[in-house]
This record gives structure tokens, C-alpha cells and sequence, in this order.
């Protein structure tokens, strides 16, 4: 797939937007200024990136407990949603959602999910409706590894596949739900194999590699959306961070860490960009000051932001 | 006015509703050839075909969660979960997305499903066809609980289900289908959230809802023939509950049992005793009293059965155990 | 598989058990004796009694809404399971469970299970329990071809595989959950084929031939038993009733039923016996004849017995 | 007498049963090489391996139903459900199997089952990660509910349920985990289904468990200051709920708030509430009060999540409404 210079730029800023906002909330977190837990994103840009990159606005995907990255490839304002994380009032939901549940529906991200598998369901149902409504969107579902154990998965992949659902499931397979690794949870290491329940077609792709899942999931999207074939893309993967702030990570290793380090999704690209004279040194260094300021800027907004005030404790409930 | 069962008005109002609404769609195991285990949605997939009558694998969690992205992208389905038992499989998708979901999104969404399910005893099923767990759903702040007794309230609150843009679980009792009562041709809406006197009395209020009403109804009459008054509120929703209706009755009445069929501890009766309390702890000329399920699974044995569930007869006595 | 005398007349028996057992109740509901929904398993026999008859009496099944054949093939009392269907004292479970609780833990009956695919996960934690337990147990899991688009199908499968447990799943594919057809609610027909998900041994058999059901099923328990090798076996076969008393059947044609019937696991495997010399024809008649004494005995003594005492609504609780 | 936290005090009394009973065995999400997501189980899988104390795939309704499986066939589980919001997933299993079963069953089994599991607001962990919903738990006869305030009742009350021959929810709080109280060195066992007087009053009596106990004897002692002196009752058990402690300290007291963490609609205080309304409507001087969380999910916000559940400062004007 040939690449330009303005997609390059996009999926790289988008990529360094993703790391950048997950490395501000860690240090927000260190100092206090963030609170509660965060599910970082960092290591596992090239999935969120390059799945949302084949896209039209209008539709829609679903995320899980570490959705900081999906909602920023699907067009998230920055501002509003640092905001969100640290629960101020102008945040994308108010400040009452948090990082386990950004969403922004105008934009077609039905939002994260603090239960693991707890949106599968849903991305299926907004597939059923993209179809019964004949707008032609195409829904992508994100979730773990992990939530591929959850009976929900299989429920909706028998129902898309039955169907006939315009939804491209993709599994972030980063081989680890907490601290307990696909080997110890999962039957299969390799998970495409569970879409032969349904007979629906599975692939695994290199996940570190913005571009492998640009093709694969661009590829199952246009079937979701031509002939409502879903289908499930398997995107191997690596989180950078354990998995919430308290994770020692002892049931890894740091020369494991190290390998998928020099995988990393960001440089490996850059690099790549460069090589193939789409991209020069410069540009790649300007983005990355760009960005910074950015995040900087979200970064000022969010804190600078005032509080919901206390009527709103009950406001949003009902329509 | 012509009379009709409960299970023919549910089917009225589902097929209205249809008409009326192009994004209105109905899914659930066995709602479409069979046309629902009790019936209610009979004939309705011959006239909508699978589109949008659609039978459903025999996946509650999956029912319901389909349901709510559809509900969120543009439609307004009406999903089934064919016993009440069974909704903890989906309870998940209930309580932690589909009642949460606009709230934890800031109020930017809504969520426009309703989920018809049927509860109750009366058919000797054994412990897994035979609960109400009503009092589990009330306990979900951005849920409305629908319980209608009688073929009229069926009927209109189930269409202001479907048109409500929130969740709505609307619980059908299984011991109620076959009634009949009297529903107009014309169209009608039942406002959701508003209890129904439904016997105007004077010396004790009874509180009831879903099948009890009918009991109530009974012992009401049999003590009339005593001379007693019993006023008999239907309270038709559970959520949002109608209180100013509860208070009113006992600002005239003064003593109040509740009849519920759901077992005890932790019933919906709690809640109603406890809000009596709460407002009008200085009205009460006797304690609130709960008439209500026994604390078990709902035995097999018919003789065990119709103990373990409120009667007209055991609704009397409560009733004059209240006046003493 | 050569077959004995012995064996010919036990398999036959039970068959012919369960068959005039669920006769008897369609009568006893007809006339209003029996009361509430009864699941009956008539044309499904081979499937319990092929299943059942590789078992040593220590192992468990666990079993389903559709549970009498499963649980008189496990050594039930038909006096006590037929007094427990219509709710006396004297029923194996006081008339406290019923048709859809039936169960008998002293004989390894796990029991009945009013919620489809409700005792998916039980099977699997009795599984796990022989196998700490190093009782050399092992146990065996029926369910409906619906059951198998429950998400807990699919949790207790992965976990079985994972954890290497002495379980058997039996999928007992009649076609049909309650009206809709296999075709209607599943991704695959061939419902072997969700094994897969879990590399987990599958294979398919004649659930209309008692001797290939137990041909399959005792290899697969004795991978069990010996090498902790779980698997699934999907018996295709039929339910001769509708699925419960008030149902009209629209949903399958009277052509389908005929073909079915024409399979009848009874007759059929009797005059395969007769044709091999194993049973003559008198002994098939004379045991048709017991069987009926015994079902007639057995219904006699549910009649005649005594409804539970009031009190006994509140015993049994909590031990 | 030494001081240690809650958790050490839960990872002790795990400790302690493993070792004296080969049946206990310990299964749930990250519960082994992590320790647990709050590290109630540190340790224990490096000492007893994974034969013992088993980490699962995140498949909530299967842990249940295995631990239930295993309960049924001899061996003792205690199996985790790391956060209460995640008991729905697995509330079919509890509710219609592991609480039905040996009911069902005519008492011929017995389910010594402990279902582990933590709830509570206070880390700004939004609506999936901070909810309190013990008051469907005690609306299912057959189980019993524990929630312990301190790390002495947590331990005594963990030993009896893992000896239990009952399916135990016992529910912990993620706020107490680094509480800290005095926990004797020698083994002892607090029986299931007794209140404990955490302080002792004569003027009015606040019902209440888990974290908010912590709370309201916080309030308590700001209100000695003023001169009031409260009784706080730690119902420690929810179900069964000792009604006789409760009535007790109702007689001596005649005036009743009631604290709860969860939501209010349906919430256990309902319960409480109905229950002295029922066994003490005439030694009130007042009617109960309930001090409860908002009827909205947990928001995120931290200044909203501290307006959502009951703090010192709200439990000691509630109280003065009590007195008035
Ligand atoms: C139903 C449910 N069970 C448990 C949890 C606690 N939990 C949060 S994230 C997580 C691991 C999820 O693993 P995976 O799906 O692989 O996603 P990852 O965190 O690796 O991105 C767990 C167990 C949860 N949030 N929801
Ligand atoms: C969880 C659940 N959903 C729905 C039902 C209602 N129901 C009872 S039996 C049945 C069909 C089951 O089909 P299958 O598993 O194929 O078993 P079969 O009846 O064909 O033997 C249904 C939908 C139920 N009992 N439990
Ligand atoms: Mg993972
Ligand atoms: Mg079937």
C-alpha cells in the first residue's frame, strides 16, 4: 500500500499524540493531579491508529477499559479529553465518565467500557442498526486478549457472523489480561482460532506495524461494508506501562519488555517514513514539538478547567 | 367497550408501534415463527418478516447488548427475554451499560430500548420459571420498570415504553395473559410513572402491583361484604414510583399493607414501606405491613406453591390484622 | 463394539424406560395430573443411554430442562422420579424441583437445570474437583444444540481445555432450540465445529444409534479418565414432542418428523439385536411388557403419594 | 494486641483455611502470580501453586459455575470476583444455581461455596468500578451476605464463611484495604449472622456496615461533643440479618438512621427500615431515616463522587434531623 506524505503525517501524528497523552497522564498521575486508575494506551498505538485511519466519520467503534487511544484516533479532542480524565466539566462527558468511559457518540465512539468484553454486545447491535438504517457504516469493535474469554464474545461473534453484520471485530492482543498471560488464560494462543466457531474469517497481524494493520483491517472493512461480512482481526501487540499504576509486572519479564520495545510502533514508522522518502528527519522532529505543545496545551486546559458543580450530580440521567 | 386479554393488547400495541415507527424492531428467542412463548408476539413476523421480527440464538447477554447499540445508533428495538429468571444473564448489559450509558456519557446519547420479559409463579415451573425480581431492577438509577396488571395498562404502557428514549424494562406476569378486560379501539398512551387507584376505599390502603392487584381486587370485595373499605393502588410503574399517589392514599386511609409476590427481603415492598416512612411516618395509625413471597425458591409442588405466593384469602387476613 | 446379552437388554430397558416414561406424562399432563411444563425427551434415548452406560456409578453427568431420560438412565427411581415430576413428598427432590430440577447427587445426578446451559460451568468445577480430588472420576455434560450460543458454553469449554479436566461435553442436536432451528440461530451447523475455538477434540455422531453414541462417548471418557482430555461429542438426533405441552410445531414440517421417526432409536436397535442373534424377539416383547409394569407401578405410587407437609416450604434451605 | 490491615487481616484467615483444610482451594482473576488486584491473595500462590490457588480467564460466570461444580462434589472453593460491578456477570450462576441448588434438590447437597468479591466508591473509579450492590444479594434465599468493617470481623467472618456449608458473598471494600485494627495472633471465628455494637448510645442508633461504619463512628464522635451520644450498630452480616440486635438497640435509643453506601432506591436500608417498622413501629420516636448514595451511577468526578455517598459530615446532620 502506497503511503503519502499527508497520510504519513497523520497516522505518525496521531501515533505520537496517543504515546505523548499517555506519558502526561502518567506523570499527572504521579503527581496526584490525575486520580483513580488509568488503562495507558502506550506500546499499542499502531492498532488504534492504523484500524480508525480506514474510517469514514460517521462510523462508529467501540473500546474497552484502555481507550485513551481510540478515542483519540477517532477524532477525540484532545482537550476535552484530558479534561474527561481528570473528571472536570469540560470534559467529552462532563467529567462523569472518566478514562473508563470516554465517548463521543457524534463522532461515532460509542465510548470505553470499564467491563472487559462489555461492549462487544453493543458494537454488534450498532452493526445490526447500520444495516436495518442501510447508511452503509461499518462499526470496528475493539477489546483485549483477555476479553475473548468472556461469553459475550462469543454470543455477538455468532450473532454478527449469522447475520451478517457489517463489524470488523479487532482484538488487541498484547498477551496479557492483568497479569495473567494468554497462554494461562486462553485454550488457544493463537486467537483467530476462536472465529472458527462461527466460520467467520480471522487473520492475525503485526500489530506493532501501523501500516500491516492499516491493510488488514482497511481490507475487512471495505468486505463489512460492501457485502456485511464481519470478521475478526487479531492485531498483536505490547502495553509499555503495566496495567494500571499500582502493576509491579512481575509476571513479565524486562527482556520480553525490551523485544516489543524495539518494536516500538512510533520510531519504527518515523524510520520507515524516512527511509522511503515520504518523510524527512525534520518533519518527523517538528511533529513531535507540535504534538508536544499540544498535549501541553490539553494538559493546561484540563487542569485549568473547573469542577461539574454539585447540581450535577443529577443531572444526565434520564432523557 | 370491547374486552380483550392482556396478551392480545401487548400484541395491539407491539404491532402498532411497528406501524408507527419504522426503527421500532422486535428481537428475542422464539418471538417470530412461534410468536413468543406466551404468545405475545403472534402473527407479527408473517406481517414483518425477519427484518424486523427477528428470532435471537439463545443469548441473553448478547439480546440485550445488541438491543442497546441499536438503541444507540438510531433504533428503537424491543428486545425479549423470554422469562424473568433469565435477565440476570443479561444484567450486566442491563445495569452496568444500558441504564448507565447516557449518564457516564454526560447525557450526550440516548437510549431508547425496551426490554419485555414475564415474571411471576402460578404454572408449578419450579425455581427457575417462577420469580420476580423486580426489586433488583428498581435498584438501578437511569432504568424505568414497568409492571402492568390489567389488559388496558398493558397496552398503553407498553407503547410509552417503546416511545420512551430511556431503558425501560416492562415486566408481563405469565398468570395474566389470559385475562381479559376492557381495551378502546382508539389509540391511547399510559404515562409511565403513575400509580392507579384502582378501588377508591377509606379504611386501609393496599399497595400492589402485577398480578396482586387482582387478588387484592378479590379480597377488597370479600371485605366489603365485612364492611370494610379497602382502597387498592396499583402502582403499574416501580421506577420512577409514584409517591404522591402512595402518600395521598394513606393521607385518607391511615394504614397500609403492601402485597407483593416477590419474596421478601430485599422486595420492592421495602422500598414502598420505607418511602411510607419517610413521608408520612406521622399518617400512620398502624405499622406498614408487607404481604409478600416466602423467602425460597419457588418450590415445584403445586400445594407448596400456592403458599409460597400471596392469595385473596391471605390478603384478607393481613388486611384485618392492619385494622387491628 | 461386540454386544452381550446382558448389555442388549440394558440398553433396551432403559430406552424403553424413558420412552413410556415420557409417554405416561403427556398422558398424566393431558389429564391434568401432572401439572406445569414438562420437556420430554421421547426419540432422544439413545443419547442418554449410550452416554450413560460407559459411566461407572461414582462418575456425574450434569443435565438439562429436558432431564428425565439422562436421569433414569443414571440409575433414577422411576417411582421417585415420577413422583418428584408431579410434586409429591416422596419425589427424589421432596417435589421441590420437579421436571426441571430432577437430581439425585448420591447417584452423581447433578441434576436438571431450568436455565439453558446452566450447568455448562457446574460440569467443568466437577471436573476440576475428581481431578483434585484424583478420585479418577469423570464427568459427563449434556446440553441442547441451543445451549451451545450461551457465552458460558463457551467460558467452560476454554477453561475444561485449559485446564486439561476429565469432562465430556454431549451436545444433544435435535435441530431445534424450542422453534428455532439450528440453521436459524447458530453460525455453524456443524455445531462440532465450536471446539475449535478451544483446539478441543469434536466429532460428531448418530444420536438415533445407541451403540454408535456409546461407542463414542466411552473413547472419549476414557481419554478423560486417563489422560484428563476433555471433548465434545454432538449427538444429532430428535425430540418427538413439541417442546413443551402447548407447542403446535410450525416451525418443522410433518415430512421432517416422519424421516425422524423412521430413525427410532427403540425398535431399530431391537431388531438390530434380533437380526444378530443377541435377542430373539420374545425377550424384546417380554421386556416392553416389564417396562410397562414398571411405569404403571411408578405412577402408581407418584399418584397415591402424599403432597409435601406445609412446613416443608421453608426446610431445605440452607445446611 | 497487634495491629494489622484489612487485607492482611482477609490473606491471613485465606492462609489459615488453606492450610487446614485440603478442600479450601482459591480461583479467580490475577488471584495467583499477581496476588490479587488488591493483594488479599499475596503469597498465597507462590506457597500452594496453581493447584491451589488458581488464576482464571476473565470469564465471570464460569468461575462461579465451576466453584459451584466443585462445591457440589466435595471440595471447599473461594473463588474472587474482583469487583462487585462484575457479580452481574455471573448473578444468573449465584442466583438460580449456587443459592437454588440444594433447595431445589430437597436438601440432598450442600454448597460450601465463598464468593469473594469487593465494592465501594472512593477511588474515583467511575460506574463500573464503584458500585454497592450487596441489596440484590440479599433479596436471593439460600446465600448469605458478609461485609465486614474492620480487619478483626473481616478475618473471623472469612474463616466461617470458607466453613460455610452455604454459598457465602462476601463482599470487602476497596477503601479498607489499608485500614489498620488490632487482630489477635491466635485463630478465632466470628459466627455469620450477628450484629456487633461497634459503640455503644442512648440517643439514637445509626444501622450500618462495611466502610460507613468507619464513618458514622466518626460522626459519632463529633457528635459526643455536642452532647449526643449514638449508638452504631455494624450489621457485619446482611443476610441473614440479626433483627434481634437491630430491635434491641431500637428499645434503648427510639430513634434510627440508617447509613448506606449503595444507591437508596431498593438498597439494603429499605430492608432495615421495614424491618423495625414491622418488629419496633412502637418504640419509635421518630420515623427512620436514611442516609444513603445517590440514585445515580458513580460519576467520576472526584467532587462528584464524594457527593454521591454519605460522609461524616452529612451522617452527623442526618442524624440531628433524627433528634429533631
Ligand atoms: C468483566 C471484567 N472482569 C474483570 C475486570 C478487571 N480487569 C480490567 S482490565 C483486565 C484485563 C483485561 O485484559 P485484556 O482484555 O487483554 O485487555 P488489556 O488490559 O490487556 O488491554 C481485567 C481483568 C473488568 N474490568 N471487567
Ligand atoms: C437461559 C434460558 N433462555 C431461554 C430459556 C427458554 N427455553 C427453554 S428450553 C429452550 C430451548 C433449548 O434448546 P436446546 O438447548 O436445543 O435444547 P432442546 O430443548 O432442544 O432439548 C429455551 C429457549 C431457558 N430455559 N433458559
Ligand atoms: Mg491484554
Ligand atoms: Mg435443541
Amino acid at each position: 500500500m502506497a503511503v503519502d506524505k499527508q497520510l504519513a503525517l497523520k497516522l505518525l501524528k496521531q501515533m505520537m499524540e496517543i504515546r505523548q497523552f499517555e506519558d502526561k497522564i502518567m506523570e499527572l498521575l504521579a503527581r496526584n493531579i490525575a486520580e483513580g486508575g488509568s488503562h495507558l494506551y502506550a506500546g499499542m498505538e499502531a492498532v488504534a491508529v492504523g484500524a480508525i485511519s480506514v474510517l469514514r466519520p460517521d462510523d462508529y467503534i467501540t473500546s474497552t477499559h484502555r481507550g485513551h487511544g481510540h478515542a483519540i484516533a477517532k477524532d477525540g479532542d484532545l482537550k476535552a479529553l484530558m479534561a474527561e480524565i481528570l473528571g472536570k466539566k469540560t470534559g467529552v462527558c462532563k467529567g462523569k465518565g472518566g478514562s473508563l468511559h470516554l465517548a463521543d457518540v457524534s463522532k461515532g465512539n460509542l465510548g470505553a467500557n470499564g467491563v472487559v468484553g462489555g461492549s462487544i454486545g453493543m458494537a454488534t447491535g450498532a452493526a445490526l442498526s447500520v444495516k436495518m438504517r442501510k447508511t452503509n457504516q461499518v462499526v470496528v469493535c475493539f477489546f483485549g486478549d483477555g476479553a475473548t474469554n468472556q461469553g459475550i464474545f462469543y454470543e455477538s461473534l455468532n450473532i454478527a457472523a449469522l447475520w451478517k453484520l457489517p463489524v470488523v471485530y479487532v482484538c488487541e492482543n498484547n498477551f496479557y489480561g492483568m497479569s495473567v498471560s494468554v497462554k494461562r488464560a486462553s485454550a488457544v494462543e493463537d486467537l483467530s482460532r476462536k472465529a472458527l466457531a462461527f466460520d467467520m474469517p480471522a487473520e492475525t497481524v503485526n500489530g506493532m506495524d501501523v501500516l500491516a494493520v492499516r491493510e488488514a483491517v482497511g481490507r475487512r472493512v471495505e468486505e463489512a461494508r460492501n457485502q456485511f461480512q464481519p470478521s475478526l482481526v487479531v492485531a498483536n501487540t505490547y502495553r509499555y506501562y503495566g496495567h494500571s499504576r499500582s502493576d509491579p509486572r512481575v509476571y513479565r519479564t524486562r527482556e520480553e519488555e525490551k523485544f516489543w520495545k524495539e518494536r516500538d510502533p512510533i520510531p519504527n514508522f518515523a524510520s520507515r517514513m524516512i527511509e522511503q522518502g515520504v518523510l524527512i528527519e525534520q518533519e518527523v522532529t517538528e511533529l513531535e514539538e507540535q504534538v508536544r505543545q499540544s498535549i501541553e496545551e490539553a494538559t493546561r486546559y484540563a487542569i485549568d478547567s473547573p469542577w461539574p458543580e454539585p447540581e450535577e450530580l443529577y443531572t444526565d440521567l434520564y432523557a | 367497550m370491547r374486552e380483550i386479554s392482556y396478551r392480545q393488547a401487548l400484541n395491539e400495541a407491539l404491532n402498532e408501534e411497528l406501524v408507527r415507527d419504522q426503527t421500532v424492531f422486535i428481537a428475542g428467542e422464539d418471538v417470530a415463527i412461534y410468536g413468543g412463548a406466551y404468545g405475545v408476539t403472534a402473527d407479527l413476523w408473517k406481517k414483518y418478516g425477519d427484518e424486523r421480527v427477528k428470532d435471537t440464538p439463545i443469548s441473553e447477554s448478547a439480546i440485550v447488548g445488541v438491543g442497546l447499540g441499536a438503541a444507540l445508533t438510531g433504533m428503537r428495538p424491543v428486545v425479549e427475554i423470554m422469562y424473568i429468571d433469565f435477565i440476570p444473564l443479561a444484567l450486566e448489559q442491563i445495569n452496568n451499560q444500558a441504564a448507565k450509558i447516557r449518564y457516564m456519557f454526560g447525557g450526550k446519547c440516548t437510549v431508547p430500548l425496551t426490554i419485555r420479559t414475564e415474571g411471576g409463579a402460578g404454572r408449578t415451573l419450579g425455581a427457575h420459571h417462577s420469580q420476580s425480581l423486580e426489586s433488583w431492577l428498581i435498584h438501578i438509577p437511569g432504568l424505568k420498570v414497568v409492571m402492568p396488571a390489567t389488559p388496558y395498562d398493558a397496552k398503553g404502557l407498553l407503547k410509552s415504553s417503546i416511545r420512551d428514549n430511556n431503558p425501560v424494562v416492562f415486566i408481563e406476569h405469565k398468570m395474566l395473559y389470559n385475562s381479559k378486560g376492557p381495551v378502546p379501539e382508539e389509540e391511547y398512551l399510559i404515562p409511565i410513572g403513575q400509580a392507579d387507584i384502582k378501588r377508591q376505599g377509606r379504611d386501609v390502603t393496599v399497595i400492589t402491583y402485577s398480578r396482586m392487584v387482582l387478588f387484592s381486587l378479590q379480597a377488597a370485595a370479600t371485605l366489603e361484604k365485612e364492611g370494610v373499605s379497602v382502597e387498592v393502588v396499583d402502582l403499574r410503574t416501580l421506577l420512577p414510583m409514584d409517591i404522591d399517589t402512595i402518600v395521598a392514599s394513606v393521607r385518607k386511609t391511615h394504614r397500609v399493607l403492601i402485597v407483593e409476590e416477590d419474596c421478601k427481603t430485599g422486595g420492592t415492598g421495602a422500598e414502598i414501606g420505607m418511602l411510607i416512612m419517610e413521608h408520612a411516618f406521622d399518617e400512620l395509625d398502624a405499622p406498614v405491613k408487607r404481604l409478600a413471597g416466602a423467602d425460597v425458591p419457588m418450590p415445584k409442588s403445586p400445594v407448596l406453591e400456592k403458599l409460597a405466593i400471596p392469595d385473596p384469602e391471605r390478603i384478607c387476613q393481613a388486611i384485618r390484622e392492619v385494622l387491628q
